[in-house]
C-alpha cells in the first residue's frame, strides 16, 4: 500500500507543479498523519484573505478507501493544535492509482454553498 | 472538444435541471399549466433569506397559492355521476354501472345478484385514483347495501344518501390498511395514470412463461430446417474458413499459444482485430442465459405493475404486451438489488423472443416527432430528414456499415435483447424510475448484427484502419 | 430559518460542529413556538397492518405545519383541477418518519388509530338515522368563491363531491374521543414502523437524532434520494428557496465523497455529512422499542458535521 | 503538441490500437484473400504464409520491453520514447501533471518563456484556467450586483449605486454567457517565475522533467500478462500480481474477490473487445470506455464493477447519486458484476507447480472468472409515453 510520506509527496508535487501553488510543505500532524500547507495561486474562495494559506490532507482512494466524520474531525484538531486556532475549512486531496488528484473542500459545520 | 466532458472540471448547467427535483411554486399553477407545454417554468427563487418584506410577502402569496389549490374542490358534474360502494370485508370497491373510458384498464367485471349487470369491481389503488381525481364518489357498503343487492324486487333505485359518503381521508384509511396495497405502490400507479399510462397489477400475459418459450424456440427447428441452417452458417459465417485459416497461420511457425509469454513473439498478425481475438479470454454472460439457471428474487422485490402507453384499442380482457413492468420498491425496505434478483425479476417478464409466432414486436426505435401535418418540421425534423437524404447518396457499402454501427450502438446502450424491468423507488413518498436491462457488450449470438454482416465478432468494438 | 437581520447569514460562526450545545443555541425558528394554547394536531395514522403511514388531509393542519413547525411533508395526492400531471399534487400531505417522531416527541402533535376510530363514528352517525352526506353542491363555471351567497342558492345543485376530510373532526368532541380511545403511542408506530422496513433500531434513533439536529438549526427539509442523499435542505421555505446541501447520514466511502461532491456542486449545493461527537454515547444495547428507547429519542442530539464541495482546482 | 483538429494527422499519431507492432506495418505485407469456393485461393494463401514465416522474422520477437519502475507503490514510465509508444498505442497510463497525455514540459516551458516556446499552441489544461479565471470575475461582479439588488429592495441605494447597478445587470448576464475559446495564445499573461520554477531551469533551459507516465496496476498486469510488452523493476508476472493485489488489501496470497484481480478481469474483458479504458474516478465508477480514445471521443459508458457474492451491496443512495454524476457527463451507466472461483480452486491454481510458463497460470485463473454486464437508466415516464 502507498505510504503516507508517498501520498503526501504526491500531492505537494501536484500542488506546486500542477496547480502553481507555493510555499508547499508537509507538516506531521497526530498519529502519523501528514498535512500538506501551501499557497494557492489565488482566492480559492471569494470569502478568503489574501494570501491565505490552505491546508490539505492527502489520501489514497485505492488503499484505505473508508472515511468517518470522526476522522475528520481529527483532522481538524490535528491542525488547531499546530495553528492555535480550528481551522475554518481543509482540503483532501484524493489521489487514484492513475496520479490523478481531485480537491475537495471540508468546512467545518453547516455552511451554505459557494454561490457558482 | 472531446476531453472537456471528462476532465474533472464540474459544470453546473442547466442540464443537469430537472422540473421535478424542485420544489414548485405555487404562484405558477394557473399560469404554468394552462400553458401550452405543460411543464412550469423554473421558479425565480433566491438563495437564501434576506430578511426583506419583499421576499416575506412573496413566500406568503406562494403558500396561500398552494393552500388554495389544496383546498380545491374534487368532483364531476351530477349528470356523469358516477358511484362506487366499498365493501369493507374484501377491501374493494363495487361500481355497479361502470362506464366511460376509465374502465380501459380498470376493474374486473362482475354480476352481483339481479342489481349488478356489467358493474366492476375495483381493487384499493383504483377506487382511491378515481375518486381523488374526482371523477368517482364513494359510498361505505353496510347491510341494507348487501341486502339491498341480494333482494329480488325489480325496478328500484338505490338511495345513496342512506350511506356515509367517504371523505378522501376516510378513503384512505380504509383502502390502505391491508398489507397487499401500500402507499407507495399507490403513488406509482397513480403516477402513471396521471401521465395517461394504462396500468394494471402485474400478471402473466399468455400462458407460457419465458422458460417454456425459450425450449421451445431451440428444439422447435426442424432437422431439414437444422441441415439447411448449417449449410447456411458454414457458407455464410466461414466459420470452418475460420478455423483452418488460423490452423494454416499457425503452421508455418508454429506460434506459442495464446497468452504464453512468447505468443507474440511466435506469431504473425497484420490486423489489430486479430489480436482483440487473441485476447479473448474472460467468460460473459449473454443474453438470456440466466432463464436455465432460474435464480430467485429476493423476497423484497416482485413485479407490481404491467403498463401500456395509451393506446384506443386496448383490451382489458386480452391485453398486448406490456410496454413498461415495473417493480415498486420502498428504499426504507430493500438496498439496491444483487444480480440474481436482478434476473430473476427479467425471468419473470412478460417476453417476447425475437421471431417468436403470434403478436409482433413492435421495433422499440425512437420515433421522431409525429405532428400533425400541418405544424412546419421540426428542426430536429429537418436534421432527420438531411441525414436521410445524405445517407441514401452515399455508397451502399458505407451505408450498410454506418446501419451496422448504428444497429450496435443501440444494443450496447439499450440492451441487446432488451429484457429491461423498471424499479420504481419510493424513498419517504418521492418517487424515482429506473430502467435495468440486460446487457452483453459481447453481442453474442446477436442475429440483427449476423443479418447485417454474418460471422462478425461483433463485441469488437474497434475499427481498423485501412 | 434565521432572523431577520438582513445581509449575509453567518451559519458557519452560529453552528461550530464540535462545540454544540443545546441551550446556546437560539431557535432559529421563524414563528416562535409555543404549544400552550393550541391543541394538538392529530396525525392520522394509515396502513396499520403494513408500513404505518401519517397523511395529513386537513388543509388547516397542513398550513400549521408548514408555516408554525416548518414541517413540509410530500404531497402525493392527484390534484383535482388538474389530474394529468406531476408536477403539482395535492392532499393527503405525507409527513415522513423523522417529522413524526419530531412532532410527536416535541408535544405538537399526537397520533391516531385513523381507520378505527372512523369507521367507528361511521357506525355511529348511521345509528343515529338520516345522514347528512352533503355531497352535492352549486359550481358556476367561474371562480366559485366570487358569488354572492344569494346567487348561489338561487341555482341548482350540479356537481358531486368528495372532501379532503371530514368536516365535522374539529368539534370539541371529537377532540376528546380521539385523545382517549384512539391514540396510537409512539413506541407502538416505531416498533411497526422498524419491523417493516430494514432499518434496524440504532438507526432509527441515530437518524432522528441527526434531523432533530438540523431542524434545531432551522432548516427546512426534505427527502433527498433524488439527489443521493438522506435529506436536502433548505434555508427557508423552498417555495421560495433552493435548497443548500445535500445530507448524508452514512459518508463511509472516499468514493462517495467524490461522487457526492461532484454532483453537489453540479446542482449548487454542498454535501453535509453528520457524525456523532463520541461515539461512545450510541448506547446500542437495547434490541427492542422500550420506553427507554423512546426517551433516548428526546435527548439533546451531540453532533457534529461537515460540508463537503469541489475545491474548484484539481 | 499535434494539432488537435486535423483528425488525419491524428488517425496517423494514433495507428496503433495496441503497442504491439503488426507485420503488415512492419513489413508492409498482407496475406493474401480467401475464398471459400476457390481452391487456387487456398493453396496460394498456404503458400504465401510459409513464405511470410520463412523470410520474416515476427516484429514483436525483435521489439525491446519498455521499462516500468515500481516505486512508493507507483507505476512509473519515464523514458519519453516508451511514454509515447504507451500513449499513443492504446492510450495506456496519464501524465502525472497533465490531464491525460503528459504535456507539462511542453507546458511549462511555454508558460516560463523558455527555449522552443511555439506560440499560440494552448492546451487543454491552459483553456482550462482561462474558463476559470472568467467564471471568477462573473462571480465578483455577479456578487456585486447582489449586494447591491438587495439593498435597492430595502430601498437604501444611493443615486452613484443605483448607476452602478444598473450597468452589472448589463454586464453581468454577458459576463456569464462569455466562453473562453482556444486559440487566443497567451496575448495578455505575463511569465511570472516562481521560487518553485528556478529549481527547474538553468540558463533558460528546462532541466528537470518532473512528469512521468504513471501506469495504473491493471494497466501495468495488461501490458505484461495479455501483450508482454513491458518489464516491471525485477518482479516476475506472478510477483506483479501480488504486489497489484496488495495495493488494494494485505494478505499473505490473494483473496479472489480482491479488488484489483475482479478490476483486471473487468478490464481485460473489455480492452479483448477493441474498448480503450482508462480510470473512472472522477465519476465514481470504476472505468470508463472509449470507441477509440480521449482525443478522439467522449468515454460513453462507465462501469461500475461488483462482485457477484450475492450481497445487496450498494444502497438506493449511493447508485443514484452515481447515475446522476454519470447523466450529468451525458454517460451511460454499466454495472459489471464479476463471478468468480471458489478460493480453493484459485488457491490450486496459485500454488500449482505445473505451469512452465505464467502466461498459462494466469489464464487459467482469470477463465475462472465471468462478468455479467446490467445496464442502468434513469426513465422519464413523461418522455417516453408517445
Amino acid at each position: 500500500m502507498a505510504s503516507v510520506e508517498s501520498l503526501a509527496n504526491q500531492v505537494q508535487t501536484n500542488l506546486i507543479h500542477y496547480n502553481f501553488w507555493t510555499k508547499v510543505k508537509i507538516h506531521d500532524i497526530n498519529n502519523g498523519l501528514k498535512a500538506v500547507i501551501g499557497l494557492p495561486p489565488s482566492k480559492l474562495d471569494s470569502n478568503d484573505e489574501e494570501d491565505q494559506p490552505e491546508w490539505v490532507i492527502p489520501r489514497s482512494l485505492v488503499s484505505n478507501s473508508s472515511i468517518s466524520v470522526k476522522e475528520i474531525n481529527e483532522w481538524f484538531t490535528g491542525i488547531a493544535i499546530l495553528e492555535e486556532k480550528r481551522p475554518k475549512r481543509i482540503t483532501i486531496g484524493i489521489v487514484n492509482d492513475d496520479g490523478t488528484v481531485v480537491y475537495y473542500f471540508i468546512h467545518d459545520g453547516i455552511v451554505k454553498p459557494r454561490q457558482n | 472538444m472531446a476531453e472537456e466532458r471528462d476532465e474533472a472540471v464540474i459544470t453546473k448547467d442547466e442540464a443537469n435541471f430537472d422540473v421535478e427535483d424542485e420544489v414548485q411554486d405555487w404562484k405558477l399553477l394557473n399560469k404554468s399549466l394552462t400553458s401550452g407545454t405543460g411543464i412550469p417554468k423554473r421558479g425565480e427563487k433566491e438563495f437564501e433569506p434576506d430578511g426583506t418584506n419583499v421576499q416575506i410577502d412573496s413566500l406568503q402569496e406562494s403558500r396561500n397559492a398552494m393552500y388554495e389549490a389544496l383546498s380545491g374542490v374534487r368532483g364531476h358534474h351530477l349528470k356523469q355521476k358516477l358511484v362506487g360502494v366499498w365493501d369493507v370485508e374484501n377491501g374493494r370497491c363495487i361500481v355497479p354501472h361502470a362506464k366511460g373510458n376509465y374502465f380501459r384498464d380498470v376493474g374486473v367485471p362482475v354480476n352481483i345478484g339481479n342489481k349488478i349487470r356489467g358493474g366492476m369491481s375495483l381493487n384499493p389503488l383504483e377506487t382511491v385514483y378515481l375518486v381523488e381525481r374526482g371523477s368517482m364518489v364513494i359510498y361505505l357498503g353496510n347491510e341494507v347495501y348487501s341486502d339491498f343487492l341480494q333482494s329480488n324486487e325489480d325496478g328500484i333505485e338505490f338511495d345513496y344518501d342512506q350511506l356515509v359518503a367517504l371523505d378522501l381521508e376516510f378513503l384512505y384509511s380504509l383502502a390502505f390498511n391491508g398489507k397487499e396495497y401500500s402507499i407507495e405502490k399507490y403513488q406509482v400507479y397513480a403516477y402513471l395514470k396521471r401521465l395517461g399510462y394504462l396500468v394494471q397489477q402485474f400478471k402473466p400475459i399468455g400462458d407460457k412463461d419465458q422458460r417454456t418459450k425459450l425450449a421451445e424456440r431451440k428444439t422447435g427447428t426442424s432437422l431439414v430446417n437444422t441441415i439447411f441452417g448449417y449449410v447456411d452458417h458454414i457458407l455464410k459465417k466461414n466459420r470452418l474458413f475460420e478455423v483452418l485459416k488460423s490452423k494454416l497461420h499457425n503452421w508455418g511457425i508454429l506460434a506459442a499459444p495464446l497468452f504464453h509469454g512468447l505468443h507474440f513473439a511466435t506469431k504473425h498478425y497484420f490486423n489489430f482485430t486479430d489480436v482483440f481475438k487473441s485476447l479473448s479470454l474472460i467468460q460473459s454472460y449473454s443474453t438470456y442465459d440466466s432463464i436455465k439457471e432460474d435464480p430467485q428474487p429476493s423476497e423484497n422485490y416482485d413485479l407490481t405493475f404491467n403498463v401500456w402507453r395509451p393506446t384506443p384499442t386496448f383490451s382489458k380482457k386480452n391485453p398486448p404486451l406490456p410496454d413498461f413492468q415495473v417493480s415498486v420498491v420502498n428504499t426504507d425496505v430493500a438496498r439496491f438489488p444483487n444480480l440474481e434478483t436482478i434476473q430473476a425479476l427479467h425471468n419473470r417478464l412478460n417476453f417476447q423472443f425475437k421471431g417468436e409466432e403470434g403478436k409482433t414486436v413492435i421495433p422499440r426505435v425512437k420515433v421522431v416527432n409525429k405532428k400533425k401535418s400541418s405544424m412546419p418540421p421540426s428542426k430536429k425534423e429537418l436534421r432527420y430528414q438531411r441525414q436521410k437524404e445524405r445517407q441514401s447518396k452515399l455508397d451502399e457499402a458505407i451505408q450498410k456499415r454506418n446501419q451496422y454501427n448504428k444497429v450496435r450502438d443501440n444494443k450496447l446502450k439499450y440492451g441487446s435483447d432488451g429484457r429491461t424491468v423498471v424499479i420504481a423507488t419510493v424513498n419517504n413518498g418521492v418517487l424515482n424510475f429506473i430502467n435495468i436491462t440486460e446487457g452483453d457488450f459481447k453481442l453474442q449470438k446477436n442475429m440483427d448484427l449476423d443479418d447485417i454482416y454474418p460471422g462478425n465478432d461483433h463485441g469488437i468494438i474497434y475499427i481498423e484502419s485501412t | 430559518m434565521i432572523e431577520a437581520t438582513g445581509g449575509s447569514i453567518d451559519i458557519e460562526e452560529s453552528f461550530k460542529a464540535v462545540e454544540i450545545d443545546s441551550t446556546s443555541i437560539q431557535s432559529n425558528q421563524q414563528v416562535i413556538l409555543d404549544t400552550t394554547e393550541i391543541p394538538k394536531i392529530l396525525l392520522p395514522l394509515i396502513s396499520r397492518n403494513g408500513q404505518p403511514e401519517v397523511l395529513i388531509f386537513n388543509v388547516e393542519d397542513i398550513k400549521r405545519l408548514r408555516d408554525k413547525y416548518g414541517i413540509l411533508g410530500i404531497l402525493i395526492g392527484t390534484l383535482a383541477q388538474y389530474p394529468q400531471q406531476n408536477f403539482f399534487l395535492s392532499v393527503p400531505l405525507k409527513l415522513f418518519i423523522w417529522e413524526v417522531i419530531w412532532l410527536v416527541e416535541s408535544g405538537y402533535a399526537q397520533l391516531i388509530d385513523q381507520v378505527n376510530y372512523r369507521l367507528d363514528k361511521a357506525k355511529e352517525l348511521q345509528s343515529k338515522g338520516k345522514l347528512q352526506n352533503n355531497n352535492v353542491i352549486v359550481m358556476t363555471k367561474k371562480d366559485p368563491n366570487s358569488k354572492s351567497a344569494s346567487q348561489l342558492e338561487s341555482r341548482e345543485a350540479n356537481f358531486i363531491v368528495t372532501p379532503n376530510t371530514d368536516s365535522h373532526k374539529y368539534s370539541k368532541d371529537y377532540r376528546t374521543i380521539c385523545a382517549d380511545d384512539y391514540e396510537v403511542s409512539l413506541k407502538d408506530y416505531l416498533k411497526s414502523y422498524i419491523e417493516s422496513t430494514s432499518l434496524s433500531q440504532n438507526q432509527v434513533r441515530s437518524y432522528y437524532q441527526n434531523f432533530k439536529y438540523l431542524k434545531k438549526q432551522g432548516f427546512f427539509i426534505n427527502p433527498g434520494l433524488k439527489f443521493g442523499g438522506d435529506l436536502v435542505l433548505y434555508p427557508g421555505d423552498p417555495l421560495r428557496f433552493h435548497s443548500y446541501s445535500i445530507v448524508k447520514f452514512n459518508m463511509v466511502d472516499l468514493q462517495d465523497f467524490v461522487v457526492g461532491g461532484r454532483l453537489a456542486t453540479s446542482v449548487k449545493k454542498n454535501i453535509v455529512i453528520i457524525g456523532d461527537v463520541d461515539e461512545s454515547e450510541e448506547d446500542g444495547s437495547t434490541e427492542e422499542v422500550n420506553d427507554e428507547f423512546i426517551q433516548s429519542l428526546a435527548k439533546e442530539p451531540k453532533k457534529m458535521s461537515f460540508s463537503i464541495e469541489w475545491s474548484g482546482f484539481g | 503538441m499535434a494539432k488537435r483538429n486535423n483528425k488525419q494527422q491524428l488517425n496517423k499519431i494514433y495507428a496503433n490500437a495496441l503497442p504491439v507492432t503488426l507485420s503488415s506495418e512492419k513489413y508492409g505485407i498482407a496475406l493474401p484473400n480467401l475464398f471459400p469456393h476457390n481452391p487456387i485461393s487456398w493453396l496460394f494463401y498456404l503458400v504465401r504464409l510459409v513464405q511470410v514465416n520463412t523470410l520474416y522474422s515476427v516484429p514483436q520477437s525483435t521489439v525491446e520491453l519498455v521499462n516500468v519502475k515500481y516505486e512508493d507503490s507507483i507505476f512509473k514510465v519515464t523514458d519519453e520514447e516508451s511514454i509515447a509508444k504507451l500513449w499513443r498505442s492504446g492510450f495506456f497510463g496519464k501524465g502525472t501533471l497533465s490531464r491525460s497525455e503528459p504535456t507539462w514540459k511542453e507546458r511549462t516551458i511555454n508558460r516560463l518563456n523558455l527555449e522552443e516556446n511555439e506560440a499560440n499552441v494552448v492546451s487543454m489544461e491552459e483553456v482550462t484556467s482561462k474558463r476559470r479565471d472568467e467564471r471568477k470575475k462573473f462571480k465578483t461582479e455577479r456578487s456585486k450586483l447582489q449586494d447591491l439588488e438587495l439593498k435597492e429592495r430595502k430601498g437604501d441605494i444611493s443615486a452613484d449605486e443605483a448607476i452602478q447597478l444598473e450597468n452589472l445587470r448589463n454586464v453581468v448576464p454577458n459576463l456569464r454567457s462569455a466562453n473562453f475559446k482556444p486559440g487566443f495564445g497567451n496575448d495578455n499573461k505575463d511569465t511570472v517565475i516562481r521560487l518553485e520554477d528556478l529549481e527547474l531551469i538553468e540558463s533558460n533551459i528546462l532541466i528537470k522533467n518532473l512528469e512521468f507516465l504513471q501506469l495504473q496496476a491493471i494497466e501495468v498486469f495488461f501490458l505484461k500478462f495479455a501483450l508482454n510488452v513491458v518489464q516491471v523493476s525485477n518482479l516476475t508476472m506472478k510477483q506483479l500480481f501480488y504486489e497489484c493485489c496488495l495495493l488494494v488489501e494485505n494478505s499473505p496470497s490473494p483473496n479472489v474477490t480482491n479488488k484489483f484481480i475482479l478490476d483486471y478481469v473487468v478490464y481485460h474483458h473489455y480492452r479483448s473487445l477493441g474498448w480503450c479504458v482508462r480510470s473512472g474516478v472522477k465519476f465514481g465508477c470504476d472505468q470508463l470506455l472509449y470507441k477509440r480514445g480521449p482525443p478522439f471521443t467522449h468515454a460513453e459508458y462507465c462501469i461500475l464493477i461488483i462482485p457477484n457474492d450475492g450481497k445487496e451491496k450498494y444502497d438506493w443512495f449511493e447508485m443514484a447519486a452515481k447515475a446522476r454524476v454519470i447523466g450529468t457527463v451525458k454517460k451511460s451507466f454499466v454495472l459489471v458484476y464479476v463471478d468468480f472461483p471458489t478460493q480453493a480452486k484459485f488457491d490450486l491454481l496459485w500454488n500449482s507447480e505445473e505451469y512452465e510458463d505464467e502466461g498459462q497460470r494466469f489464464h487459467d485463473i482469470l477463465h475462472s472468472y465471468k462478468v455479467t454486464e446490467v445496464l442502468y437508466r434513469r426513465w422519464a415516464p413523461s418522455k417516453t409515453r408517445d
